[in-house]
């Protein structure tokens, strides 16, 4: 027996995104987010899109980029304070925002990557994004049904990935990437790192291959992986 | 079941793991299949327990006591093996990651009701992970004896005992035969060498379409 | 700043557990069961506890001490079948036995270290433990609200953990050990090596050291701990 | 607020940082209130983005391009820090496992309700991690300039703007006085130097129970 290969070129994983799609994307800020698979999603140019990540990245970089290019019509996130192209097609009406507390939003992904139909919570029952939800009476007291938040593709920041897709996370660059890799019908990987099976030891192994259905090795790694100057 | 018949049930059950499958094998009978697969399938195994990429027994002397399968075997590891809690483990499993899981019967019905778990008053050591495996794995294969000991079928038209999940098997291979459950019912699709499809109908407890072609032997 | 030391004798630890307490423990079989733990709370002597773990070991060891002691009112478990007495003791009414789909039961548990009230799914439907659970409409099926499940106590065995309680697990060891770490109250954890602050690698730690209340360092390993043989 | 009130304000807040504490500092004002730490401080920084144990802010030119905390400074790490995904993040933050938070406002209510992330038509970047620490901390801090700007009181009898989460709040620490949230209304207990107790009184949106006893002044 041996793991099966999953490594693949970029642009044939991407192609498989069509208009009308739903992508998670890994990052909080700029670690974890997938800045080459982005670049790739719009050189393909996919439209219509529901993109789902923490945040809206800085202006011109990231989720920046997909705006720009009239690809997205739906966001469903956390914070887009840093980027004010995201605030003002919201305002504008041009982008339809779906604001979740950030860890409900984690935590709807994960019960996505779970199996299971969703959870119950009083988190921002006192707020403005408690209306329309449904109320769930528990032993426990009233809470809101937050359901399962799945998508159709899942594109994944990795700092290394084996052959077979097991991946690990680099510090504060983890964040929602392993959530995002167990919530998609597709999961796409990009690592700074690829290497042989048994190159990451099975202990330290953060999203379990079986979850990854292709991985791309990046390249010399672009400028915007970097330290961003303030 | 003799165990020339026992054998050619599991390298049946194992030719229908197809290469890049992710595959959770039940306690007993279904564990055994990994023997039966080529060398150098490309397959990634998931124990229940937290594994993926479990490899082959570990013989006497060279267990590691901290590595386990769901059924308590000294298994080892292949490259590329993984590691996790029994929250991501069933994550895998509820998610739809499993592309087969084979399991075993106590009784098995022609809609594809499984029961499995319990024998209320003289057998209930818990569910386990079979309710899971049975409801959310892509394909469910059952391994069983086609017949009890007593000679009764295990292959009935409804499930006495209570379930494991409803509809939920796809094929099962017996020591006499391939049965798919199809929405018209059992059909009959192999054949174990020196059975007849007679042979098949009378052994089993529900109705059973037999094609009118030849049918496959193994 | 430097990040508290939470290292403590081990009879102090448990001497916390009152009767009627619950406790999870960790383990799947042998691998991952504090068993020195279960030993100390053996000679303490609470009673009248519901203990929550996903099996009943096999006789003569682990949750069978406390069995055999008189120690448990009730288990929540999924499966029991390699401890004859934990059966039999069903059987008769002597001890209350409450059975979950085992990935339910780690997800219960996950759920209360979560911090919602409990999850909705339709895993079971199909089964007699569906009977008497509470039935949710969602836009996606109708589901069962599992109830997060929360304990008193956790008791938890580690490979390595450090002084401020960031634990890390060995192979399949770690099973329910990260999970009920997040779900109670107190978490005592045992561990085979006990290392200075920085130790494990912020990277590779599996359980992090805010959820951990008491770290307590192994004597050289009891046989219980090693390869079962058959 | 003068550089000099803040400073003193944020020494006050840092003074009731505990030993053993598990602390989250929300982005702003509270984050300047490491630097008021004692050395050696036994406390335990957690970041919403997957940390466990920040350490003070990095040089620049010595930035790990993979490490930020939730308000994108580049942060060091302690020894015994670990990193988790945002699940587990705010596992930590909703199961109670935080001791403390301290967060800015836009205004605070005698009542203890927080409202800090929209202001409707006029900014409304998304809530972030603001609802969970602010409902779910064990003991929630409010650091804010005493009146805005404007003049205006940011602490007010009942709140206008959207909340954060109602009846949250257990302590404001402000540039003029520590004013803690009680059953009984809004308690002042410390006073800013140099500042009267009618100063805080004339320039508090809502009643405030000024103690008979002499207070503390920081």
């Amino acid at each position: 027996m041996s793991l099966p290969d999953k490594t693949c070129a970029m642009a044939e994983a991407i192609a498989r995104i069509p208009d009308g799609a739903s992508v998670m994307l890994g990052g909080f800020g700029v670690p974890g987010t997938p800045f080459c698979l982005i670049e790739a999603l719009v050189e393909h140019g996919a439209r219509d899109l529901t993109i789902i990540k923490n945040d809206a990245n800085e202006a011109g970089i990231g989720v920046d980029w997909l705006l720009q290019a009239g690809q997205v019509r739906r966001l469903i996130t956390s914070h887009i304070g840093l980027n004010p192209r995201a605030v003002a097609m919201m305002n504008d009406g041009s982008l339809d925002v779906e604001f979740n507390a950030q860890g409900i939003l984690a935590e709807r992904i994960r019960a996505a990557g779970a199996g299971v139909m969703g959870f119950v919570t009083n988190i921002g029952m006192d707020t403005v994004l408690a209306e329309g939800k449904q109320r769930v009476e528990t032993a426990t007291g009233e809470g809101m049904f937050e359901p399962a938040l799945h998508a159709d593709f899942a594109l994944v920041h990795a700092d290394c990935a084996d052959h077979f897709g097991n991946l690990s996370f680099a510090a504060s660059a983890r964040n929602f990437n392993p959530l995002i890799a167990t919530a998609a019908r597709c999961v796409i990987a990009e690592a700074e790192r690829v290497v042989p099976l048994g190159g990451i030891a099975p202990d330290d192994v953060h999203t379990p291959g079986p979850f990854v259905d292709h991985v791309v090795e990046l390249p010399t790694l672009p400028e915007v992986y970097g330290v961003v100057q303030r | 079941m003799s165990s020339n018949a026992r054998s050619r049930m599991l390298a049946r059950a194992a030719a229908d793991i197809a290469p890049g499958m992710c595959v959770n094998l039940g306690i007993g009978l279904p564990t055994q299949v990994v023997a039966h697969l080529p060398t150098g399938a490309q397959v990634c195994l998931h124990s229940e327990n937290g594994i993926s990429g479990v490899g082959p027994v570990r013989p006497a002397g060279q267990e590691d006591r901290n590595l386990i399968d769901a059924g308590g075997s000294y298994v080892s590891t292949l490259p590329g093996a993984a590691f996790f809690d029994s929250a991501l483990s069933f994550a895998i499993v509820r998610s739809g990651r499993l592309d087969l899981t084979l399991l075993g019967a106590f009784e098995v019905a022609a809609n594809g009701d499984l029961a499995n778990w319990i024998i209320p008053g003289r057998f209930s050591p818990g569910p386990g992970g079979a309710i899971e495996l049975a409801q959310r794995a892509r394909r469910v294969g059952v391994l069983t004896a086609h017949v009890d000991k007593a000679g009764n079928p295990k292959i009935v038209e409804r499930c006495t005992l209570p379930l494991t999940a409803a509809g939920c098997v796809n094929r099962i291979y017996s020591d006499m035969a391939v049965c798919d459950v199809t929405p018209d019912g059992l059909v009959l699709r192999e054949l174990a060498e020196g059975v007849r499809a007679e042979d098949v109908v009378a052994a089993t407890g529900a109705r059973l379409t037999v094609p009118d072609t030849e049918l496959p032997v193994f």
